[in-house]
């Protein structure tokens, strides 16, 4: 059995003084393992991940990391232990170049050879970012800044991913990239931890899928039982299963 | 509840009615004027700020412009003052139109900075205009009430400020509650969502803008008259501009009383500091902490504050399990 | 007739570096950081005011005053903007930061006042009343001074904006904060410096302003209208563009200003930013991002 | 209402103190000289107690700071008026409140004498009750000076001369009271300049001026822009033979803020810390003990406005705030001529002093006083050196 | 010329910005009354050619009929006036407003009587209120939209913009990021709207609800059409699946 690496303990989360919406979420990634969560919209999926990822302090609940208890600490302590996020919606630098965006990706990254020869990875996956360096990341289309938020995000070298939705938006082609990656980092070792509303083709590929619903993992279980569970699929994943 | 939002109103009406003829001399009673003043014309800048959240600090342009329209009418025209004051204010509000369209193609910040160079542009125009205005030495107004000493002349222009807080009070509620209002309230919400879903947002800003110029350059004629001596500097301040934000600020932006509560405030508070700090500069800087207070801790106003939170929407009690129940075949 | 429009010309470009220098912090923050300064004015004549102190109590020449002034600044900037401006609501910064400032402003006038009374002071040297005189063009040295002052200052501004990382982070950090955070820029941090640098050019502003012109506490005011027309003018939140339209309306002041008189001068500012406005709302130089829909 | 007019005096304001109100600029743009003008006041009332008071009752002042704000200076008087009830107002700083504060005080019938409305505006208003205290309104500040200047032999006389001018109803006043007496004399005017308050940069007017290369220039100003244009004139290398500015010079931060180059500088002042007019040096002394410092103009000029308002009471020997009262003193000032630290004082119709100021000039570093020739400390150097 | 053809057609619209060209003299012809899904790769024009035909940008070639009038360069609320509604690819509702006044802005009105009368008129209270029923979200109308999760805030969305009662709908990705399930009950609504007469152009990548819905399917690629037919023919088109089913 491989190391445990990101655990979320009974955690109970919320915004402001408003009542929590996370209540008692406990959730599992191990290194090599891609966990996916599905929920309905509002359901605390992109909260959850924002506990994981330091942005948000849990009321109570704990965050460990490989072994370590992280609860609280900040998104940059968290991204030198190997931790990266991308965020859902829109999180490009607007005002700012392709190329600084992507730049941006590596900022705690001081190899500035590994950063290069990363940029060119990335400029072969997505064509765009390519094509577009020079030009501000708010001016491109939605889906292009997907791409480069996507490509921002490779830049590290992580040891664990939180995805937030990284497919909205995209087309087939670029969703194959993404979902390919993901498969990539899973296999190199990575811990991913994703949050899909393409919930079928999600939960296709991953190890583990977990049902967040109401602020807690409602059921969890191997990926392909969930996707076939027809009860799951009026409630969550929508139309038929997939053939 | 409902009595006390029902009769509330209707006492501080009658209080404020009543309020020349309780207070023991008559200045008190120009106080009382002032205030009503500043009153009505941070309520009708809230026509503009509080619905399109568009905040400008240059409204005492259209206050200066009411009131040299008004002088100069009546100076130089030998124009009646009611009639001076009604076509100045008309003026006024067309030429706001015409700035309108400039002004409020710009947004949030722009804005701001656009209203200040009003203000600063209309001073130099009146100002430089020596012939018409008379320029840095003023403009002398007649009282318009020669028959009256000047005690009652401050009486009567009581009772002037406050009808016309009450027609802006009335004008603030009437466009709340109407079609118009809520197109505003989108534009400050989302200009594009509100343009896309039909909602003349060019046409509503420099309805709204003129609207709210109007009844500020009313209160500047009513002021001419009033005062009788008007000089550029001092029509012209961006503190008066800034007055009528931090009034309708403090007192609260998306309430009808807000500006109101928030002059009732100010303007004896400013008395206050001016009185007790008033032998060094510090009386600025006590104006200056308090503005920086309310900002920081009541960005919404004082009746916000009072006023209780809107309910969140309501969670769904039932568990998870339960709605699995139901979608059992 | 041609000497005298070369005069205001080269007066005129003397000046604009000068207004450029006063308007950088504010597109500075502005544009990289959503908050109008109206208390900049403000902190331009606290540093004058602190460089007249500076050069009485130890006559020495106001620019030794630049290395106390410029780190205070910097200080007093990353708490301005860790302990106020951090606290507004992001969704309407632009306005109440307008107003925050504007108290903040209010404040420094009054405690100048209570301090140094309400009367001029200024800051004389012997050099700054010379002039170097080129083909019967008189070019005054503190304006000489005042322009290669503000080049330098931009320059340096420019080059920590834009090239470097701290100032990739600050960028970063305006625009998605949440984005920042997670590619590991110590947010909070970046956004208290950025503030502090655009408070320490209002040091070296305000040294120059001193060495230039009288000034008392409500000095300020007078400069708000001007420099906030410069900023839109030239694309809020651009400082290069704000350094051009400095420029430009420098020389168009200055030419004005020697040809018909100084009311029509100053309406210049005004002119040009309502033309601005009807022609390119975005400013002329400015305005690189459309909105997106 | 208390303060209905012709409401019974409480028999209390018959005796007690003789209440004065005045406001001022404490605060503000005009803090400066509104705290001179409050020093001249309480130097004053300190010397009128010393001697036994007003008619036997001691003197009280009572000060409101209007921050330069004409909507405040109005409050002021009339809340002076009506709620403290008081006796006598004095004026108070700046041409531009003078006449919405005399507007307030005409409308209850109080005399208002002022140490500072020196424009021709304030005598335009049909006010039937103001004073100005001092030796002469804005336009005749020059007077001497225009003298001086249209007498001198034809060779030595200059040609051409620049005007630049605050917008200010005082300052411009001055300088246009020069020029209309120089114009007249043939002098040509070869620029007329006209700059707003917030201007800051006076190179380009130095310019201007520059260009034309006048033999005199003339400044209406205020301290900052004489400091300004003094110093754009000197860095532009305009050398006129003679250079003069109103207020600004007559500052103690003057010759400081312009370094070297206030030698020769000329201005109108009103009044000379040397001159022995009735009670002037009595006035510098007593200063002296009660502020440390030494006196200026505006001092004198708030001590001359308590001579004259002594000098009427004690005629006339009545000080109620009733309208009998205050007509009987207004037209006893109207009648009078009154010895004053600034000279003999005497008003005509309208309130306009008809008197003349002093000119003074920067000689060897110090201020003198070079005209009129009664008063003079030093003779007037013609033509200036350059700065 | 006859409504027959379409009710909104544009002929050779063209725009660039700097060197990119986003919509390269696009002819499209909607088919009236039916569901048309307009599809393409990342970056491929769609939603610069919404903002052209909703006034939102202006084109710097070419035409767009409405119903055979020319509705080129107007601007956005004429458009909107004309019967076009559309929604946002990144969803965009008024935050601080509550979800009734969100509906109630976007009733559609220009006379000066009816925009100063009161903005809670009964009758169309009752219409909001229908909208937002068939939405699901009926219970929520009292709540701040902001308070509304993502999908939540999706629904009402476009319940504001069928209030307006549009003849044609346009919907940016009305699927993005939304449940599943969710997406299964839009579907049906806009069915049921099409059999009402209602004519939509809906852009999504969700190929099972494009595929599952529309009618008629248009394919951008590099600012213009590349193909065009029923999905079935589309799904099979070379062309398509080189630039963008792709794999
Ligand atoms: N910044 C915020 N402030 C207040 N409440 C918030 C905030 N962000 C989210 N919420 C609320 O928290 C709840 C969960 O939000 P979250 O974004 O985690 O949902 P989600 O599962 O990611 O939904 P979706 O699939 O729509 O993205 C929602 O009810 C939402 O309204
Ligand atoms: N305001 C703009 N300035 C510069 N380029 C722009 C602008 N708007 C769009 N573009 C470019 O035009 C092209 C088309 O963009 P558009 O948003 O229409 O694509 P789309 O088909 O909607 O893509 P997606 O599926 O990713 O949403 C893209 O390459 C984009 O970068
Ligand atoms: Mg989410
Ligand atoms: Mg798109």
């Amino acid at each position: 059995m491989s190391e445990l690496v990101l655990t979320l303990d009974d955690v109970v989360a919320g915004y402001g003084r408003a009542a929590p919406v996370l209540r008692g979420l406990t959730v599992t990634v191990r290194a090599g393992e891609v966990v996916c969560l599905v929920g309905p919209n509002g359901a605390g999926k992109s909260t959850a991940l924002k506990v994981a990822s330091g942005l948000l302090a849990p009321r109570s609940g704990r965050v460990l990391l490989a072994g370590r208890d992280v609860t609280g600490l900040s998104p940059q302590r968290l991204l030198g232990l190997g931790l990266a996020h991308v965020l859902q919606g829109h999180s490009v630098f607007r005002e700012m170049t392709v190329a600084e965006n992507v730049r941006l990706g590596g900022f705690t990254v001081r190899d500035q050879a590994r950063l290069n020869a990363r940029i060119e990875a990335v400029k072969e996956l997505f064509p765009v970012v390519g094509e577009r360096w020079g030009s501000l990341a708010g001016l491109l289309s939605g889906g292009q800044q997907k791409q480069v938020e996507f490509a921002r995000a490779l830049m590290l070298e992580p040891s664990v991913v939180l995805l937030d939705e990284p497919s909205m938006g995209l087309d087939p082609r670029n969703t194959q990239v993404v979902f390919d990656q993901i498969d990539l980092m899973r296999r190199t070792g990575v811990a991913v931890l994703l949050v899909e509303q393409n919930a079928r083709r999600a939960l296709d590929m991953a190890d583990l899928g977990c049902v967040l619903d109401l602020g807690r993992v409602h059921i969890s279980g191997p990926a392909r039982d969930l996707a076939a569970d027809p009860r799951l699929g009026r409630l969550y994943l929508g139309g038929a299963p997939a053939t | 509840m409902r009595i006390a939002s029902r009769g509330l109103p209707l006492l501080v009406a009658a209080l404020a009615i009543a309020y020349p003829w309780l207070v023991p001399n008559y200045y008190l009673v120009y106080a009382g004027a002032l205030t009503v003043m500043y009153a009505a014309m941070s309520t009708s800048w809230n026509l503009l700020g509080g619905f399109t959240g568009y905040v400008s600090l240059g409204h005492s342009a259209f206050f200066g412009l009411g009131a040299y329209g008004t002088g100069l009418l009546v100076v130089r025209l030998g124009v009646p003052w009611v009639v001076a004051l009604l076509v100045s204010a008309v003026l006024v509000t067309v030429f706001a139109v015409g700035v309108g369209i400039a002004a409020v193609r710009v947004r949030g910040a722009s804005f701001v900075i656009v209203s200040i160079a009003l203000v600063s542009m209309m001073n130099l125009v009146v100002q430089g205009w020596r012939s018409l205005t008379g320029g840095s030495t003023g403009l002398q107004v007649p009282s318009p009430f020669p028959g009256l000493h000047r005690g009652e002349t401050h009486m009567v222009f009581f009772y002037l400020f406050l009808a016309l807080l009450a027609v802006a009070l009335l004008c603030w509620w009437h466009v709340s509650r109407s079609r118009f209002g809520a197109g505003l309230r989108a534009i400050r919400e989302d200009e594009d969502k509100a343009e896309s879903l039909g909602v003349p947002t060019g046409a509503y800003k420099v309805a709204a803008f003129a609207l709210s110029a109007l009844f500020v350059a009313l209160a500047g004629g009513l002021y001419a008259v009033w005062f009788g001596s008007l000089d550029p500097i001092f029509v012209f301040s961006i503190l008066i501009g800034s007055y009528m934000v931090l009034m309708s600020l403090l007192g609260g932006v998306r309430h009808l009383y807000g500006p109101l509560l928030g002059a009732l405030i100010v303007a004896p508070a400013g008395e206050y500091f001016l009185i007790a700090l008033g032998e060094t500069q510090i009386h600025l800087t006590a104006t200056g902490l308090v503005l920086v207070l309310v900002v920081l801790f009541m960005p919404d106003g004082i009746l916000a504050r009072l006023t209780r939170r809107r309910p969140g929407p309501s969670i769904p009690d039932e568990t998870a399990d339960q709605r699995l129940q139901k979608v059992t075949p | 007739m041609v000497s005298l429009l070369l005069q205001g010309l080269a007066l005129g470009v003397l000046t604009g570096g000068l207004y450029a220098l006063l308007a950088s912090g504010l597109s500075l923050y502005f544009g990289v950081m959503r908050v109008v300064m109206v208390a900049h004015p403000a902190f331009l004549f606290l540093a004058a005011y602190l460089t007249y102190t500076v050069h009485t109590t130890f006559g020495v020449d106001p620019f030794l005053a630049l290395p106390v002034t410029v780190p205070l600044f910097f200080a007093l900037g990353v708490a301005v903007q860790r302990l106020l401006i951090a606290r507004l609501a992001p969704e309407n910064l632009a306005m109440m930061s307008v107003l925050l400032t504007f108290g903040i402003a209010l404040t420094i006038e009054g405690l100048l006042g209570t301090v140094y009374t309400g009367s001029y002071k200024s800051v004389s040297m012997e050099y700054a009343t010379r002039s170097l005189s080129v083909g019967g063009v008189h070019l005054p040295y503190d304006k000489i001074i005042a322009f290669w002052v503000a080049a330098l200052t931009l320059a340096v501004l420019f080059a920590v904006l834009v090239k470097s990382r701290f100032g990739q982070a600050l960028r970063a950090t305006i625009q998605h904060r949440e984005a920042a955070r997670l590619v590991g820029v110590p947010t909070e941090r970046v956004a208290g410096y950025g503030f502090g640098v655009g408070l320490a050019t209002a040091a070296v502003g305000g040294t120059v302003l001193a060495l230039i012109t009288p000034f008392f506490p409500a000095s300020h005011w007078v400069w708000i209208g001007k420099l906030m027309a410069i900023i839109v003018v030239g694309g809020l939140g651009s400082v290069v563009g704000a350094a051009l339209a400095a420029i430009l309306l420098g020389v168009v002041e200055g030419l004005v200003l020697v040809t018909v008189d100084a009311t029509w001068a100053t309406m210049m500012f005004y002119v040009f930013l309502f033309l601005a406005l009807l022609v390119r709302p975005q400013g002329l130089f400015g305005g690189r991002l459309a909105h997106r829909f | 209402k208390t303060d209905e007019p012709g409401a019974a005096q409480s028999p209390g304001q018959q005796q007690g103190p003789v209440k004065i109100g005045i406001s001022l600029p404490l605060t503000g743009d005009f803090s400066e000289p509104g705290k001179g003008i409050q020093e001249g006041y309480q130097v004053w009332a300190d010397r009128v107690n010393a001697k036994g008071g007003l008619l036997g009752r001691k003197v009280e002042l009572i000060f409101r700071d209007d921050a330069s704000d004409p909507n405040r200076v109005s409050s002021d008087y009339e809340s002076l008026i009506t709620q403290d009830k008081v006796n006598l107002v004095f004026g108070p700083f700046s041409s531009r409140l003078v006449i919405p504060a005399a507007k307030v005080a005409e409308s209850y019938d109080m005399v208002f004498v002022e140490p500072a409305g020196a424009a021709a505006e304030v005598f335009e208003q049909g006010f039937t009750r103001l004073f100005y205290a001092a030796p002469a309104v804005a336009g005749d500040h020059y007077n001497y000076l225009a003298d001086y200047l249209t007498k001198l032999p034809a060779d030595q006389r200059p040609k051409t001369a620049a005007y630049a001018s605050l917008d200010d109803p005082f300052a411009q006043g001055t300088a246009y009271g020069l020029r209309d007496k120089l114009t007249a004399a043939g002098i040509k005017t070869v620029v007329d300049e006209v700059y707003p308050p917030e201007t800051t940069d006076f190179s380009p007017i130095a310019a201007k001026i520059a260009a034309a290369k006048p033999d005199l220039v003339v400044g209406g100003t205020q301290f900052e822009d004489s400091v300004g244009l003094v110093r754009a004139l000197q860095e532009l290398k305009v050398q006129p033979k003679l250079a003069a500015f109103s207020t600004g010079p007559t500052l103690a931060e003057f010759p400081g803020a312009v370094k070297g180059a206030a030698e020769h500088i000329l201005s109108p002042v009103g009044w000379s810390a040397t001159a022995s007019f009735t009670g002037n040096q009595e006035m510098v002394k007593r200063y002296k003990e009660l502020f440390g410092g030494e006196a200026n103009e505006d001092a004198a000029n708030g001590y001359t406005v308590g001579q004259i308002i002594e000098a009427a009471v004690t005629a006339v020997k009545c000080v109620d705030p009733v309208k009998e009262c205050q007509d009987k003193l207004a037209g006893h000032i109207r009648q009078s001529t009154f010895d004053t630290v600034v000279g003999p004082l005497s008003f005509d119709d309208k309130g306009r002093p008809e008197q003349a100021h002093m000119i003074q000039q920067y000689v060897d570093g110090k201020v003198e006083i070079v005209l009129p020739e009664q008063a003079r400390t030093a003779d007037l150097v013609y033509p200036k050196r350059e700065w | 010329m006859s409504v027959e053809g379409g009710s909104l057609r544009t002929e050779g619209l063209t725009k660039s910005f700097g060197g990119v060209l986003a919509v390269n003299g696009a002819d499209v012809e909607l088919r009236d009354g039916a569901i048309n899904g307009l599809i393409g790769p990342n970056g491929s024009g769609k939603t610069t050619f919404f903002n052209i035909v909703t006034g939102m940008i202006r084109p710097d070639a070419g035409r767009v009929l409405y119903r055979d009038r020319e509705i080129t360069r107007h601007s956005p609320h004429r458009v909107a006036h004309t019967g076009i509604g559309r929604t946002f690819q990144l969803c965009r509702v008024f935050p601080r407003m509550s979800v009734l006044e969100n509906m109630l802005v976007a009733v559609r009105r220009t006379r000066l009587r009816e925009l100063l009368a009161g903005l809670r008129d009964a009758g169309e209270v009752e219409r909001a209120r229908h909208w937002l029923r068939r939405m699901g979200i009926e219970h929520l109308e009292e709540a701040e939209a902001r308070d509304l999760s993502y999908g939540q805030q999706k629904l009402l969305e476009l319940a504001a913009v069928l209030m307006a009662e549009p003849d044609l709908v346009l919907l940016d990705e009305p699927a993005g990021g939304v449940n599943p399930a969710l997406i299964d009950r839009i579907t049906a609504l806009v069915r049921e709207l099409n059999a009402e007469g209602r004519t939509f152009l809906v852009v999504e990548h969700n190929m099972d609800m494009v595929m599952g819905m529309c009618d008629h399917v248009i394919v951008f690629d590099r600012g213009a059409p590349i193909a065009e037919g029923p999905p079935s023919s589309v799904r099979e088109d070379p062309r398509v699946l080189e630039a963008y089913l792709g794999v």
